[in-house]
């Protein structure tokens, strides 16, 4: 074991690039529960993005238009979630799963029907890498952080956009009080409901986001579940982040470091005794649960998370 | 695909009871861009030239093997076929049930509650020499190297499997052992996604394996070695496919890809039924008959490079060459 | 003024269903400008479903409203606040984790999207100088006293010039400081030209600040009355349909054995501040000792250091001459201990289960209900059906789900599991909170039958009416200390307000 | 000290809710009827738009599920581990607790008896199997007693630890079983464990001279009975009364002597247990070994098996066989119309939406409440 596949700039960008489909998630999950809406179908709405930024890039070759259609795909997925918990009060777990499963039937069933066995072309748009000129060329520095996708960019931005929006704009004030007290919310007149579809349809969107990510700047291709729990990781990573988009940025490092270092570990040897590398890929899992059982401790999730808000109820 | 695209469409079916086929994927389904869509593919091909008719089950969990398997076989299907050696069991359960049926497994054979293999009278077992085929990209990789040839400067050859398991480890452990004949002063280097669904992961072991200089990455990893590809494209090395031919994945990143015909066996045995030359036992695709081999060529690929991958073809053909099973490099 | 626009409310035959409940059946309220109304009357009359009504919470069935002459439709909070209404609800409608400043602007943030903290902050002080209604800005609200929250709510309602003030029970969770206080503002604002209806239990406070009363019964109109025309038994009268019940004497307490000594308990508090430094004090059998105090100078604590619930940081807790004090909460019950705690959804009842499941709760465990771990259902029930109608729990169903019973029908079913098992040591906080005249006569005709029965009791209650009526001995708490304790006889109330302010005196 | 925070439950609020008021009509035993054949028809669009017979493709669907009694048998067994799996979410629900590990409790119940089976083959059964069947739950409570010890002690969300856990287990079992301790010599190209012993088999209950083929193990009497327990233990026991009542409201309960934190502990314990149950059964009963992909996805069906059934032992078991029915007359659908296995998906997804949603009632029960929407409030 070296210092190098440890702390190795190689490791710290591969950290980065395998945090943000994370991060993204977790962003949606922090904004739609902020609101009281619990979305555990962020997996699903990062397989439409995924699948369906593809398919758009394949039609439209313009990554613009792809990314924008794969986040209109996890939109309407969010939406459907959104009518579900919002309007019609149902269980908002259930309905979570439910579109997890639709989405992961539906973007195999339709990656069959339009790219049967050939799979989606090699020629897709995707999203370019950002080089950052001198930065990149500075050593260490410029290996870690010279040369990442400009979503990876994004999603930091998004981090420190989404934290000012919760908690030093007004929007963003009203859109927590719904959370944590609705019916103080509805008392001053501010519409619930709207806000939760708002707040349910932006996790949607950003969702989408890393699952583009996925496919359009890492893979550029789409295969089934190629999400891979991503999801829900990303859940915990809200959870983790005590649903702030910082801490969740935080969450999102340090797994993406543990599943950085799995790999770079590879064929490491502990004294005498190879790490066999079924268990390296355990890393980023523990690491995560000794994290929280460290250092994190008790979190509260928003008081209102996952009641749905009936107007005539009781106070 | 890897199947030949056969051109003699409109072939009606026989005037007698058309030759029934199912076919019975593992729980990585259709689109695992492997094996099961090779298979498929072969299904298809049969169904297309061979005027049979045929249908597809897609299994979802282990435990829907056998009553997939049955469920063919109760509907009087002529074949059923079993992709994958996870239904060894299964395959063995059902064909003791349905003497009458033929079956046949990809990669296994009949295996019974204990584990043990027997043949069985109506059971074919396909099975496949992988490191016949990851020796000869192994070849053609390591004279690339040896030689210098385009980006491949630093004479390390890396490759990646989806997780370690036996038909995986032998494409690596030929690939390997031609790397180690070729040029025993080559570096070589081996990792696992522990995934074979997932680009990310294969991506980055990809990108950890460019940064230890390989400019050469075989990957045998399903669609997570879709990512390791994708990486080598990224850094503007060279991959290799697997499984089908898959210079098209990457054009000018994959050089060639080491192939198992899945396909053709599926083709194979559906014809062998309609001919009534259905072999039963173990029934060998190797470098010999044309079930493995390697794919095309990049144009980058030099001569001699296919030069000594034909002539190891030929050595293994005539039996001077046999691939190692094991790995040389963990 | 003309009589026709001093008319600033005017509701009639307002009806209001719940599905087959009927909340309000034809109710009529007319309130003048510039007046105090009372809106009183007992659990469940209605009376939070009116000014729901009013504020738009709830659509009526049926009659119409309104506003200083003109027939308006009130769909939501956000035509009322436009009509000048504002509502100072009695479960606070504060965002626990916003500051005060945030509390107050909420919905009316003025100003560009950006949250301008220090904007908003300065506006929301100089609304408190107006009104002298003061309040740290920046505070955590959950961080605040029950009182002060209140005043954020009340300047939620002024922020937004309201014209017309609903407060409904505002007095239920206060301290006689704090309702000084309130009625001390609530005089201001009709000064400053307000209107204002207030809905309370305590009839002394209608006599103390309104200037008409309207009265309900069962979702009906039950009488109007002026205010310096009437006396509380009149009021009573139309709220309950029977005379006031006065408390009986009390037998003054044989001197009994000490139940319960607890000397220099320490404790902190949540936040980790020292909430209990050096109490000491003892309740003897027979004997209710009140505990009186302005909320927050460690009653809560103190309750749950008996209890168990709080592990005490220094002294000791004996009861029976056992010390106690590393007991948990199942111990110390085991020592014949109950508790009826302050807050009877959050603390007191599982709300989610029936009646005769919550009379078990601590219990089910242990015979009748359950041998060696299996519950005897029948017994269970048997017993939810008998204490139900002991303890005047209606419905008397004891399959009724708990939250689904009013507030005082809920605390029935505590008292009911509590005092069932004739205990020692019976811990009280705020018995009454939010119940009206005839249930809270119950709760206290309850407790001194369990005085009768030899039970201690320790009553803490920011009541000062309830803490005289039924104490033997008074304790006065501040700052984590007991700073006199006083003989019932002796406790007037002008030194009990002293002592509870800090202002100390040697003990009596 | 006990007074810990725990009013507002962690995880999704919803778990422990008490159905609202406004909810109750949602109660009616012709609902989830009503659903089933609604989102069915929804479904049959999608089966008309993919160009397939909607009709016979239903009829395959029903017929694949019940059609005769192998296939009978056959979604009996697809539902016995969703019951279980269920039961083992059901169980931390009930208690405040939102349990994703059921997956992994399975897997480790499944490793445990794999292990166990076989390194004792040569046990008489009577020794054999109860050596199984303690070492599956055992293993299964013990992995679900980690996440509940983590909440209980460093406040760790459960959320989080169930979810890593399933990972971890997926590595772990890649390890033991590909070329690790527990690979067994002749398993061929399958990276697996030697089989169990005789004596740890559940035998195939229905002779087949009677039904032909069938494979309905005895494990569908563990299934049974666990549903008994689960509901003897949680409304009959005083432990099952304390878990209720630290998942409606656990600072009642610890004024009351309950102390949740034990109660946490124990609830996920019993959660694993039943889930390792499920991977126990899965290996005595079907594949009388372990091996490595062992995971089937059970403990995520679950998660909606135990919502949709409203955590109740009878909903449980309904929610189950609507997925075991779709499980294999999912099968059939695709053998005999041709419908592809993901259209299938999506056709249960939409099942399990509908139902979810409760669309049929919600709508009905807006129309009940007369004129005014209850969302008129803006
Ligand atoms: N949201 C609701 N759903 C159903 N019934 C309700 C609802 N709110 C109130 N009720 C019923 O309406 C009646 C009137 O209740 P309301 O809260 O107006 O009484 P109240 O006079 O304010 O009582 P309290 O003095 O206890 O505050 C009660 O019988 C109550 O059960
Ligand atoms: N969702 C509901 N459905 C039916 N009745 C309800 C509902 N919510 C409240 N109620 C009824 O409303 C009445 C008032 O409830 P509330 O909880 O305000 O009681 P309360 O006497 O004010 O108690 P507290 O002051 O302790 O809150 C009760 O009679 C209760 O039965
Ligand atoms: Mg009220
Ligand atoms: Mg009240």
């Amino acid at each position: 074991m070296t210092l190098d596949q440890v702390i190795g700039a190689g490791v710290l960008a591969a950290t980065l690039r395998l945090a943000t489909p994370i991060l993204l998630a977790a962003l949606g999950g922090v904004v739609s529960e902020r609101s009281g809406v619990v979305n555990i179908a962020l997996e699903g709405c990062m397989l439409v993005g995924a699948f369906f930024g593809v398919v758009a890039a394949d039609r439209t070759h313009s990554v613009v238009l792809a990314l924008a259609v794969a986040m209109g795909a996890g939109g309407i997925l969010a939406a459907i979630h959104a009518v579900a918990a919002i309007h019609l009060r149902s269980d908002q777990i259930v309905s979570g799963m439910a579109l997890n499963i639709l989405a992961l039937g539906l973007t195999s069933y339709l990656d069959y029907q339009f790219y049967g066995n050939t799979g989606t072309p090699a020629d897709l748009a995707g999203v370019p890498d950002v080089s950052l000129g001198p930065i990149a060329a500075i050593p260490f520095v410029g290996d870690v952080i010279g040369n990442q996708n400009a979503i990876v960019w994004v999603a930091l931005a998004l981090v420190v956009v989404i934290q000012a929006f919760l908690f030093r704009t007004v929007p963003g004030l009203r859109l927590r009080a719904v959370g944590e007290h609705p019916r103080a919310a509805d008392t001053v007149g501010i519409a619930v409901r709207p806000t939760r579809y708002w707040a349910v349809l932006a996790s949607g969107l950003l969702a989408a986001l890393g699952g583009a990510y996925l496919s359009l700047s890492v893979a550029h291709s789409f295969t089934d579940g190629m999400t891979g729990g991503r999801g829900f990781i990303g859940l915990a990573a809200m959870i983790f982040g005590r649903w702030t988009p910082a801490g969740a940025l935080v969450a999102s490092l340090l797994f993406g470091y543990g599943t950085a270092l799995s790999f770079s570990l590879q064929g490491a040897s502990i004294g005498s005794v190879q790490v066999p590398v079924q268990l390296l890929s355990t890393l980023p899992y523990v690491l995560t649960i000794l994290a929280v059982a460290g250092f994190v401790g008790r979190s509260r999730p928003p008081a209102a998370d996952g009641l749905p808000y009936e107007t005539e109820g009781h106070a | 695909g890897g199947g030949g695209t056969g051109g003699t469409a409109g072939t009606s079916p026989s005037p007698g009871k058309a030759i029934k086929v199912g076919l019975v994927t593992d729980v990585g389904g259709l689109n695992d861009k492997s094996f099961n869509q090779a298979a498929n593919t072969g299904r298809l091909q049969a169904e297309k030239d061979l005027g049979l008719q045929t249908q597809v089950i897609e299994s979802k969990k282990q435990e829907d093997y056998v009553p997939n398997l049955t469920t063919f076989a109760q509907q009087n299907y002529d074949l059923v076929i079993a992709v994958g050696f996870l239904m060894q069991n299964a395959a063995w359960k059902v064909a003791t049930q349905f003497p009458n049926v033929k079956f046949a497994i990809i990669d296994g054979a009949p295996a019974n509650d204990k584990g043990d293999t027997a043949n069985l009278p109506n059971v074919a077992n396909l099975f496949f020499k992988e490191q016949e085929a990851g020796y000869l990209v192994g070849v053609i990789a390591a004279t690339m190297a040896k030689n210098k040839v385009g980006k491949a400067t630093h004479n390390t050859l890396c490759s990646m499997g989806g997780i370690p398991i036996p038909p995986v480890d032998h494409y690596i452990a030929g690939y390997q052992d031609a790397i180690k004949t070729i040029d025993p002063s080559a570096t070589i280097i081996n990792g696992y996604s522990n995934d074979f669904v997932d680009q990310q992961k294969g991506k980055e072991v990809g990108l950890n394996h460019i940064s230890k200089n390989c400019d050469i990455l075989f990957q045998v990893a399903g669609g997570s070695g879709l990512g390791y590809i994708a990486a080598a494209k990224e850094k503007g090395v060279y991959a290799i496919g697997v499984d089908v031919d898959q210079i098209d994945v990457a054009p000018g990143t994959v050089i060639t890809s080491a192939i198992k015909r899945v396909d053709k066996a599926v083709y194979d045995t559906s014809k062998s039924v309609k001919d009534n030359s259905f072999k039963a036992g173990d029934n060998f695709f190797s470098a010999t008959n044309d079930g493995v081999g390697y794919g095309k060529l990049d144009s980058v690929v030099p001569a001699d490079a296919k030069a000594a991958a034909d002539k190891a073809l030929a050595d293994i053909k005539s039996g001077a060459i046999k691939p190692k099973t094991d790995l040389t490099v963990k | 003024m003309s009589a026709e626009t001093s008319m600033l409310v005017d509701m009639r035959g307002i009806e209001k269903r719940f599905g087959d409940l009927v909340a309000l059946r034809g109710v009529d309220l007319v309130v003048r400008q510039g007046e105090i109304h009372a809106l009183v009357g007992e659990n469940g009359a209605g009376k939070s479903t009116l000014m729901n009504v009013l504020y738009g919470l709830y659509r009526p069935d049926a009659g119409s409203i309104r506003i200083r002459g003109r027939e308006v439709r009130i769909a939501g909070p956000r035509d009322a606040i436009a009509l000048g209404i504002g509502m100072i609800h009695q479960h606070f409608m504060l965002v626990p984790p916003l500051t005060v400043a945030e509390n107050v602007v909420l919905g009316d943030e003025r100003g560009g999207p950006r949250l301008d903290r220090r904007a908003i902050e300065s506006r929301v002080a100089d609304l408190e100088k107006r009104f002298g209604i003061v309040v740290e800005p920046h505070a955590r609200t959950e961080d605040i006293p029950l009182g002060l929250q209140q005043r954020v709510e009340i300047l939620k309602v002024l922020y937004r010039g309201s014209e017309l003030l609903i407060f409904d029970e505002p007095t239920a969770v206060l301290t006689p400081q704090e309702v000084d206080e309130l009625f001390a503002i609530v005089r201001t604002l009709r000064d400053e030209g307000k209107t204002l209806i207030l809905i309370t239990h305590k009839l002394r406070e209608v006599m103390a600040v309104t200037d008409n009363i309207t009265v309900l019964r069962g979702g009906r109109n039950a009488g109007e009355l002026v205010t310096r025309n009437t006396n509380p038994s009149e009021i009573a009268r139309a709220m309950v349909g029977r005379e006031l019940k006065e408390l009986r004497a009390r037998a003054t307490p044989a001197r009994a054995e000490v139940t319960l000594k607890v000397q220099g308990l320490e404790a902190k508090s949540d936040r980790g501040a020292l909430a209990l430094q050096g109490v000491d004090f003892d309740v003897r059998s027979g004997e209710i000792l009140g505990i009186a105090g302005v909320g927050g100078n460690g009653q809560s604590e103190l309750a749950q250091a008996i209890l168990g619930l709080r592990r005490p940081t220094g002294g000791s807790i004996q009861i029976g001459g056992v010390d106690i004090s590393k007991d948990d909460p199942k111990r110390t019950r085991a020592r014949g201990v109950a508790y009826v705690p302050e807050d009877r959804h959050l603390e007191g009842l599982v709300l989610a289960f029936s009646v005769a499941d919550d009379f078990i709760l601590g219990k089910q465990d242990r015979a009748p209900y359950a041998r060696t771990g299996v519950l005897d259902p029948v017994t269970i029930l048997r017993n939810g059906g008998r204490l139900a109608a002991e303890y005047d729990v209606r419905p008397p169903n004891p399959k009724a789900i708990v939250g689904n019973l009013s507030g005082g029908n809920q605390q029935k079913v505590v008292l009911g599991r509590e005092l069932s098992e004739r205990p020692k040591l019976i811990v009280v906080s705020q018995p009454t909170r939010g119940l009206d005249i005839a249930a809270t006569e119950y709760v206290h005709e309850r407790l001194l039958e369990q005085r009768g029965q030899g039970a201690g009791i320790l009553l803490i209650s920011s009541e000062l009416d309830e803490i005289r009526a039924l104490s033997d001995r008074i304790a006065v708490m501040f700052e984590g200390r007991i700073v006199a304790t006083l003989d019932a006889a002796s406790a007037t109330e002008e030194r009990l307000g002293l002592l509870m302010a800090g202002h100390g005196e040697a003990a009596a | 000290m006990a007074t810990e925070p725990q009013a507002s439950p962690t995880g999704p609020a919803t778990a422990p809710s008490v159905r609202q008021p406004a909810a109750q009509w949602a109660t009616g035993p012709a609902v989830p009827v009503v659903s089933v054949a609604f989102a069915l028809l929804v479904g049959m669009l999608f089966v008309l738009a993919s160009g397939h017979d909607p009709i016979s493709a239903y009829v395959d669907l029903f017929k694949g599920a019940f059609g005769s009694p192998y296939d009978i048998t056959e979604t009996l067994i697809q539902t016995i581990p969703l019951i279980l799996a269920g039961l083992a979410v059901a169980v931390a629900f009930r208690s405040g607790l939102f349990n994703i590990g059921a997956e992994s409790q399975l897997l480790v119940g499944a490793v445990a008896a794999g292990a166990v089976g076989a390194r004792f083959a040569s046990l008489p059964g009577p020794v054999l199997f109860p050596m199984v069947l303690l070492s599956g739950i055992g293993a299964g409570a013990a992995w679900g007693a980690i996440a509940g010890y983590l909440k209980a002690a460093r406040g760790v969300n459960e959320v989080i630890t169930t979810i890593m856990q399933n990972y971890i287990v997926v590595f772990v079992m890649h390890w033991l079983l590909q070329n690790g301790p527990m690979t067994a010599p002749n398993a061929l190209g399958t990276p697996a464990s030697a089989p169990i012993g005789d004596g740890a088999v559940l035998p195939v209950i229905i002779p087949n001279s009677i039904v032909p083929l069938t494979r309905l193990h005895a494990g569908i009497f563990l299934a049974i009975a666990a549903v008994v327990v689960f509901w003897f233990l949680l409304w009959r026991t005083s432990l099952g009364y304390e878990l209720r009542a630290v998942g409606l409201g656990a600072r009642a309960a610890a004024q009351a002597g309950i102390n949740p934190r034990t109660r946490i502990v124990l609830a996920m314990a019993i959660a694993g247990g039943f889930a390792g149950l499920a991977g126990m059964i899965q290996v005595s009963g079907v594949f009388h070994r372990v091996f490595d992909g062992f995971s089937a996805g059970y403990g995520f069906d679950a998660i909606a098996v135990a919502l949709l059934g409203k955590n109740s032992p009878i909903g449980i078991v309904l929610a189950a066989l609507l997925f075991g029915a779709f499980a294999r007359g999912g099968t059939i659908m695709q053998a005999n119309a041709g419908v592809s296995a993901q259209l299938v998906s999506v056709i249960e997804a939409l099942v399990l939406f509908v139902i979810a949603a409760e669309l049929i009632v919600r709508i009905l029960a807006a129309r009940r409440r007369g004129p005014k929407p209850i969302e008129a409030i803006t």
